[in-house]
């Protein structure tokens, strides 16, 4: 085990205030430093996942308030396997935007290296504290720097996008307030387990709004159906390997958030039937909205939402086998969609509308760039031997068992729809002819090993999905737990107090 | 290591490496495709025996691969004829491009078929069917014409059928908590009526697409026509067999046991019957050879569909007895369209004509392959065809055999149109120039149509692997009851003798080509076939006189009212409509940031004014 | 073999017994002679009765009857037909534009001696020949196949450079495949 | 010995049906000219001619398939001269007959005009090849109510040989014209358009295609087309005797009924003009197949 949870949020904090001072000395250390210290924060979280999968999980005190009254941070099973992704995630988006484009230039890469460091500090906060309104602040630092993010191209539409995510953003917040001071004023407390330990305390009524705005304003965050209006401009707009870390890493914080309100804080069963038909609803509108888009990046937007969609169905099934399975979808989800953002974002490298018909024959000129995206495209749909059909196959297995075949039906129609508008964007790829205009542009060597990375991955969880079955078991015993989650937290404290 | 695995992991290993080491040269290219596919298919027969399953856990389910008697007879459609394609495929695609994705693919796909027949369970047997599809697809695809619209269309309905499969799959684990094809047979009978009909519907949808059965045959002609004929041949010749394959299992033995399945049996073979009307009279309207041969697959297929839903152990004897002959001989006649356009530049049965001098061994094996594609004695063909009409009769579906007859009859008009339009008419000049086929395309053409010729006479060799399959299935043993070595015999004790037929008939044609031929070939002189009688004129060299457009107008005229309705149309309607639903969708997000926090505030507020409704204690 | 007298004299008189009888005729209808065959075939005069039947192409025929005047343009078809025919073959010259030219002695576009041109075997005299004389035309020709006299092919051949020469005389534009059976 | 003896039978079957079949042809034309008050020729005209078409020259061909396509139609019409039983009881002509199975002789039909088609197809003589197009529409026209009445034959009785239908009529004392009438109706609609004489000649249809897939056949190839369409008409006679009229115990009686038989596709020929190839087969599928329907019910039902 190296390193402590607190670290993992305290490092690329402190890096993102010290990447501008060391920046004035060395240059280039604006874009190593962040390599660095994402390097280390995957090998500490992934150990600390190793150990809290074969023993305990870690629960840390933060200045030595205990567990009911301080701020704690929780490195379960499930927490920390979602950090750990984000990490990783953090690094592969480090990895390929190094040198990316704009960011060659040095003040652009300090901001653009500052917010990454941010985003993935925030979101790996929000998913190990065990303090509800730390977890509040957590998701607002992600949402600034997921807005200056998507300004990062400085133009007139990044600027817009920037202002629906944050006009959105904003709502989001105020309803999370509200939401919280809801049950700060009922139970009087804000640690997550000592929350869903009194739970039975609060009115319905409260509960029930309570939930409501929580829905809302992590709704937002999450990408579910009414609310996801600013994820297609955002992902749009974005660098490419920003849509990445959104698809991977921001979302995945949010719906984390969802999850855990939904699963431990709350015990409305009602929430669950909700999670399914919010989800349903999210999946057709955005994969039925994908197939007549005409832009990449806005294509693969709608598509991530529409996985969202998938994986609250998974959710809301709420067996064990329905959290392993959206767990399981959330990790394909996390590692397929970068790669199609970053595959796709050199494929419309040079182009300044992004159409879909301008990666017409490009198969020929980035032989392996494509290879990569059609990977993607065919993983993500689900097909075999790749890694998205045990992830969709786990999540319609745990929905029969659970009889609910009439979403199997909406589901499996849904991924044909899927399946037209990937095959569409491939077939371009290949069969086309490359119209003269545009301009090919080689990845770079570091883009391409990120892209392999993930490629890799795809296939060899593909061969093998029971590489990542354990983790994704545990994780899941751990999320349907929520007597163990409250007694590890609050045992700590008491232990402490005694 | 266990055999079963080596040989898939042969075939994987040889598709990468073919794609992969193909870019230093094309030998060593070429070399690793053929061996790839020929060692693992000679180690799978001299190896892999009936009843011995390896089993294995992935994510909690357990899957288990082995091979049953009723595989064991498709494997040898799959590898046989996948052999021989293969090194057809060699010859043909010479001087392509992106000949390692091809032949990569071309592995792939026989690997995933040779998964599918050894899958004892349907999560593997799904695994593979959905790489066949993909790996299909590319093939479809690959000559990069109307991808969008061919390639799109075979792998939505592809999709549709596999998902459907999927959905089948899944609901059948959660009552039987097992995925094993086996548990599933033996626990059916304890499941509810519901899941008694929606279990084998699923499933047969799914394999109802990949063997082309109305209403899900439109895929068929533009995916079996765009692919590059090697391949065609076994996406026609073995890859639609699979649906076969899978819907003589689920009606054997699933549909067998739903209280009132007769009537889906009675449907399934309708629909077959119907499936064999349309493909024929389609393929009859067609000028280009694919899609004649491409829509006949279709009819072709339908008969042994008709087959399967009788269900009768005669009809499911001339099912698959028709399975395999169609992949004979179906194989082979799009191998003869893949040599004549490799020769000539174009499929087209209006342009090219007279190539009969040309491609003699061509036509030897176009001609062989026609016979039995028509049912004529004594080719295979008949065996089955005579199965199926005996099967039929002897059922009861009396209106049934006639709509079968009617297909079958009107095949001769394709067949004629295609022997025609190929090998005979004018010669003309255009033509000249074309040579016969290099020998590694005309050896694996010629050893199917000797292959035709010996099924013919001695159909028990055939006959015997798959009363094997059909016993294994529950079925009695039909030897000497249906057939013999070369004897066919029917529910009422009739007979075919075929022995003494087939000799009637050679020494009958031997004496009458003697009679014609040996005097003729010292007297007579060859004149080209320009010197016709056509009312004393002379057709100059560049007149061409052959008669191929509007080749069978006036039958199409006395069909018409039949084929003025298309299902394809009904389906881009469909398809149509869907894309203007799904553009209205779209305009959900306006793209104005009012409009979104407007849609956040009504979410909310909906919420809160139904949240005893929703979340009501 | 047909003028094989010496060995084969027995099967020859069988053969050309058949051949008498059985007369398929190709009736080349040039002229305005052709408007009696149907007279001759049909009900009033009932050709058929001596074996004759009417062929349709050149590849079946015995007999080619030429039914009055040939045009310089037609007589190449003609020449075609006749070659096409197989053996043995017997030509009717019809009418008198077939003999000199008949009425059409002075056109420039027509041929006047048909024999120069194709060895026939009978003419049949008038202008027109009426279906009577017809008949007895080819009751002449059966009388003179059963003789074996009707050797026009084989003068023909024989005598082919001869026929060329003419025939080339009136189609400049000679494009005919070879004759030589 | 035996095989000897066998081959003796076949040889003896198809001298007997060549003689018959030429003979009637020669009949044929004798009752079509006395139909047109006219003399016409002797009943032995067909011998006449085919003894002069071989004798006839063959100096030309357009390739093997000119060769075979012939021979192909041979083996059509002799095979299934094998197949379809001649007397009650075999004897000499019990050739190939064992059973002699319906559905193997609907396809051993169907072989010649394949062949025939594939010879007419080499000549590359346009009118050939529109000849055939006509010829198999047409016969996808006839095929349907004659399938038709052999179904209800089959299922009446539950076999599919002819042998033993033939037993079964012998045994019952009527004929299957009686007793199934329906049919026999649609048989005998559609045997006339197996003969193809009027008002569905439309293959040779010597006016307009210059007779169509023959139009580049003569001597040797037109002799052999000749005697097989002899033989096939014999064949096909005998079929609907064997059939619809119990069979015959002696040579004579077959002659009769065949002779009887085959006077209804000449006489309903004679006056009649010629259909196109759409209306041929539209006529086809109307009546006849209704009458097939009608005879499949009856079969079931009654």
């Amino acid at each position: 085990m190296v390193g402590s949870p607190v670290l993992l949020i305290a490092i690329p904090l402190l890096a993102a205030f010290l990447i501008p001072l060391i920046g004035m000395i060395w240059k280039e250390s604006v874009r190593l430093i962040p390599g660095l210290v994402l390097a280390f924060m995957l090998v500490s979280s992934a150990s600390m996942l190793l150990y809290v999968t074969n023993n305990s999980t870690i629960i840390e005190t933060i200045a030595g308030w205990q567990a009911p009254w301080g701020i704690n941070l929780v490195f379960s099973p499930l927490t920390g396997f979602l950090a750990t992704l984000m990490i990783f995630l953090g690094f592969i988006v480090w990895l390929f935007s190094y040198r990316f484009k704009r960011n060659v230039d040095f003040e652009p890469a300090k901001k653009y290296f500052i917010f990454l460091m941010m985003l993935v500090a925030g979101a790996v906060g929000i998913v190990i504290t065990g303090d509800i309104f730390n977890q509040f602040v957590f998701i607002e630092i992600t949402s600034i720097s997921a807005y200056a993010l998507t300004a990062f191209y400085t133009g007139r539409n990044s600027a817009e996008a920037s202002f629906k995510y944050l006009l959105m953003g904003s709502l989001s917040s105020s309803a999370l307030l509200i939401a919280i001071a809801i049950i700060y004023s009922q139970l009087g407390t804000l640690n997550m387990a000592d929350i869903a330990d009194k739970m039975y305390l609060m009115p319905t009524g409260y509960k029930i709004t309570a939930l409501i705005f929580f829905f809302m304003g992590i709704g937002i965050e999450a990408e579910i159906f009414p609310l996801n209006g600013w994820a297609p401009d955002a992902y749009t707009e974005a660098p490419g390997p920003i849509g990445a870390a959104f698809a991977g890493i921001v979302v995945k914080a949010g719906v984390y958030a969802m999850i855990r309100l939904v699963f431990t804080l709350f015990d409305i069963p009602n929430s669950m039937q909700f999670l399914v038909v919010i989800g349903l609803v999210t999946l057709i509108v955005a994969e039925t909205s994908a197939i007549k888009q005409d832009k990449l990046k806005r294509m693969l937007a709608y598509s991530s939402i529409g996985q969202m969609g998938l994986v609250f169905v998974a959710f809301g099934i709420g067996t064990a086998e329905g959290v392993f399975a959206a767990l399981f979808l959330m990790l394909n989800h996390a590692i397929i969609k970068p790669l199609l953002f970053l595959s796709g974002s050199y494929l419309v490298f040079n182009s300044k509308e992004k159409k879909i018909s301008e990666v017409n024959g490009l198969g020929k000129h980035m032989p392996i760039t494509s290879l990569l995206f059609a990977l993607g495209a065919f993983a993500i749909v689900g097909l075999p031997p790749f890694s998205g059909f045990w992830s969709k196959l786990s999540v319609l297995t745990a929905a029969a068992n659970e009889g609910m075949i009439l979403i199997i039906a909406l589901v499996l129609i849904v991924s044909v729809v899927e399946i037209v508008y990937y095959f569409r964007v491939v077939n371009r790829i290949y069969f086309f002819e490359k119209s003269d205009n545009v301009v090919v542009q080689k990845p770079r060597i570091n883009a391409m090993i990120a892209m392999l990375i993930l490629g890799s991955i795809i296939l060899v969880i593909g061969f093998d999905p029971d590489i990542v079955s354990i983790y994704l078991h545990k994780a899941s015993h751990d999320l349907m737990n929520t007597r163990e989650y409250i007694d590890n937290v609050l045992s700590i404290g008491q232990s402490l107090t005694k | 290591m266990e055999m079963i695995y080596l040989i898939l992991v042969l075939f994987l290993g040889g598709a990468v490496l073919t794609w992969l080491l193909g870019k230093i040269s094309p030998i060593i290219r070429d070399i690793l495709f053929i061996s790839s596919v020929i060692i693992p298919t000679v180690l799978f027969f001299m190896n892999v025996e009936v009843g011995h399953d390896v089993s294995f856990q992935v994510l909690g389910y357990k899957l288990s691969w082995g091979i049953s008697y009723l595989a064991y007879l498709f494997s040898y459609i799959v590898l046989g004829l996948g052999s021989l394609a293969s090194v057809y495929a060699v010859a043909a695609m010479k001087g392509k491009k992106n000949l390692g994705f091809f032949y990569s693919n071309f592995i792939l796909s026989i690997m995933s078929m040779m998964g599918i027949l050894l899958s004892r369970d349907l999560i593997s047997f799904f695994i593979f069917w959905e790489i066949m599809t993909w790996s299909s697809y590319l093939m479809v695809v690959f000559r990069g014409k109307d991808v969008q619209k061919v390639g799109i269309k075979y792998f939505v309905f592809s999709a549709i059928g596999a998902y459907a499969m999927l959905m089948a799959i899944v609901i059948v684990n959660s009552l039987t908590n097992s995925l094993l094809i086996s548990d599933l047979v033996s626990s059916f009978g304890s499941f509810s009526l519901s899941m008694k009909w929606l279990i084998p519907l699923l499933l047969l949808i799914g394999f109802a697409v990949k063997s082309a059965m109305m209403p899900l045959h439109v895929w068929a002609p533009g995916a079996y026509s765009n692919s590059p004929m090697a391949f065609t041949s076994m996406f026609s010749g073995a890859l639609s067999k699979m649906g076969v394959y899978g819907m003589i299992i689920v009606m054997v033995s699933l549909v067998s046991y739903i209280p009132n399945g007769f009537w889906l049996k009675e449907t399934i073979a309708w629909l077959g019957g119907i499936t064999a009307v349309g493909g024929t009279l389609w393929a009859v309207a067609q000028d280009d050879a694919k899609k004649l041969l491409a829509y006949s697959s279709v009819a072709q297929l339908g008969y042994i569909i008709v087959g399967i839903g009788i269900g009768t152990p005669l009809a499911m004897l001339s099912a698959l007895f028709m399975a395999v002959m169609h992949a004979i001989f179906k194989g082979n006649l799009f191998l003869v369209v893949g040599a004549i356009e490799r020769q000539t530049g174009t499929s087209n049965l209006t342009e090219v004509s007279g190539l009969i001098r040309k491609m003699p061994w061509t036509f030897i094996s176009a001609l062989f392959s026609i016979i039995a594609l028509a049912g004529i004695p004594p080719l295979g063909g008949f065996v089955g065809k005579w199965m199926l009409y005996e099967s039929l009769i002897g059922s009861n579906h009396y209106l049934l055999v006639i709509v079968v007859f009617f297909s079958s009859t009107a095949a001769f008009l394709y067949s004629y149109k295609f022997l025609f339009g190929f090998f005979l008419g004018q010669e003309e000049k255009e033509w000249s120039h074309i040579k016969e086929a290099p020998a590694m395309m005309v050896v694996p053409m010629m050893i199917l149509a000797v292959a035709t010729f010996v099924l013919g006479t001695f159909p028990g060799l055939v006959l015997n692997p798959i009363d094997n399959g059909l016993q294994e299935l529950g079925f009695a043993s039909t030897q000497g009851r249906y057939w013999e070595m070369s004897a066919l015999f029917n529910e009422w004790g009739n007979q075919v003798m075929l022995q003494p037929l087939v000799y009637a008939i050679i020494a009958v044609f031997l004496f009458f080509a003697a009679f014609l031929t040996i005097k003729g070939f010292k007297h007579t002189r060859y004149v080209t076939t320009k010197d016709i009688s056509s009312s004393g004129e002379v057709p100059k060299e560049h007149e061409n006189l052959t008669f191929s457009q509007n080749f069978f107008q006036p039958f199409l005229r006395a069909v018409e009212p039949f084929m003025k309705r298309r299902i394809d149309t009904y389906y881009s309607g469909i398809g149509n409509g869907l894309e203007a639903i799904f553009d209205f969708t779209r305009r959900i997000y306006t793209g104005n940031g009012q409009t979104y926090a407007l849609y956040a505030v009504i979410f909310i507020v909906v919420l809160l004014m139904f949240k005893n409704a929703l979340f009501g204690l | 073999m047909i003028n094989d007298k010496n060995s084969q004299k027995i099967v020859d008189i069988l053969q050309n017994w058949a051949r008498k009888h059985s007369l398929f005729v190709l009736a080349y209808g040039t002229g305005c002679g052709a408007i009696e065959i149907p007279p001759t075939m049909t009900s009033r005069y009932d050709a058929e009765r001596f074996g004759i039947r009417g062929a349709a192409t050149p590849r079946q025929a015995d007999v080619l009857l030429i039914t009055g005047y040939l045009t310089t343009k037609t007589l190449k078809r003609v020449i075609r037909v006749y070659e096409q025919m197989q053996d043995p073959k017997y030509v009717i010259g019809f009418g008198s534009c077939t003999i000199n030219g008949g009425m059409y002695y002075d056109s420039y576009n027509t041929i006047k001696v048909l024999d120069k041109y194709l060895p026939v075997d009978v003419y049949i005299n008038g202008c027109m020949p009426r279906p009577e004389s017809v008949i007895s035309g080819i009751v002449k020709l059966q009388s003179l196949i059963a003789e074996g006299k009707a050797n026009g092919a084989a003068k023909y051949k024989e005598n082919l450079d001869w026929y060329r020469a003419n025939q080339k005389k009136i189609i400049p534009n000679w494009v005919m495949p070879e004759y030589n059976w | 010995m035996e095989l000897i003896l066998n081959i003796l039978g076949a040889i003896a079957t198809i001298v007997l049906a060549f003689t018959v079949g030429m003979s009637y042809g020669g009949i044929v034309r004798k009752i079509t000219a006395r139909v047109h008050n006219r003399m016409g020729p002797p009943w032995y005209q067909n011998f006449i001619d085919a003894f002069k078409l071989a004798g006839k020259t063959t100096a030309i061909n357009h390739g093997i398939m000119q060769h075979f396509g012939p021979a192909f139609i041979m083996v059509s019409s002799i095979v299934s001269l094998m197949i379809v039983p001649v007397l009650n009881g075999g004897g000499w002509f019990e050739n190939l007959n064992f059973g002699g199975d319906l559905i193997f002789l609907l396809y051993i039909m169907v072989f010649g005009p394949l062949g025939m088609a594939l010879g007419a197809g080499q000549t590359g003589n346009p009118n050939s090849a529109i000849g055939i197009t006509r010829g198999l529409s047409q016969m996808v026209g006839f095929e349907i109510p004659w399938v038709m009445a052999l179904v209800a034959l089959m299922v009446q009785f539950d076999t599919t040989s002819i042998v033993d239908i033939m037993r079964i009529q012998n045994e019952s004392g009527t004929w299957m014209m009686f007793s199934s009438p329906f049919a026999f109706i649609a048989a005998v609609m559609a045997m006339l358009g197996m003969f193809r004489y009027s008002p569905f000649d439309i293959v040779g249809a010597p006016t307009e295609l210059a007779s169509g897939p023959v139009s580049e056949n003569g001597g040797k190839y037109l002799l052999t087309m000749m005697s097989s369409g002899s033989i096939f008409a014999f064949v096909k006679l005998t079929l609907y005797v064997d059939l619809f009229m119990g069979g015959a115990d002696n040579l004579i009686i077959l002659v009769l009924k065949t002779f009887a038989l085959y006077m209804i596709p000449v006489l309903y020929g004679i006056v009649s003009p010629r259909y196109r190839t759409e209306q041929s087969i539209r006529f086809f599928w109307g009546w006849p197949t209704f009458f097939g329907l009608l005879a499949i019910l009856y079969a079931v039902f009654v």
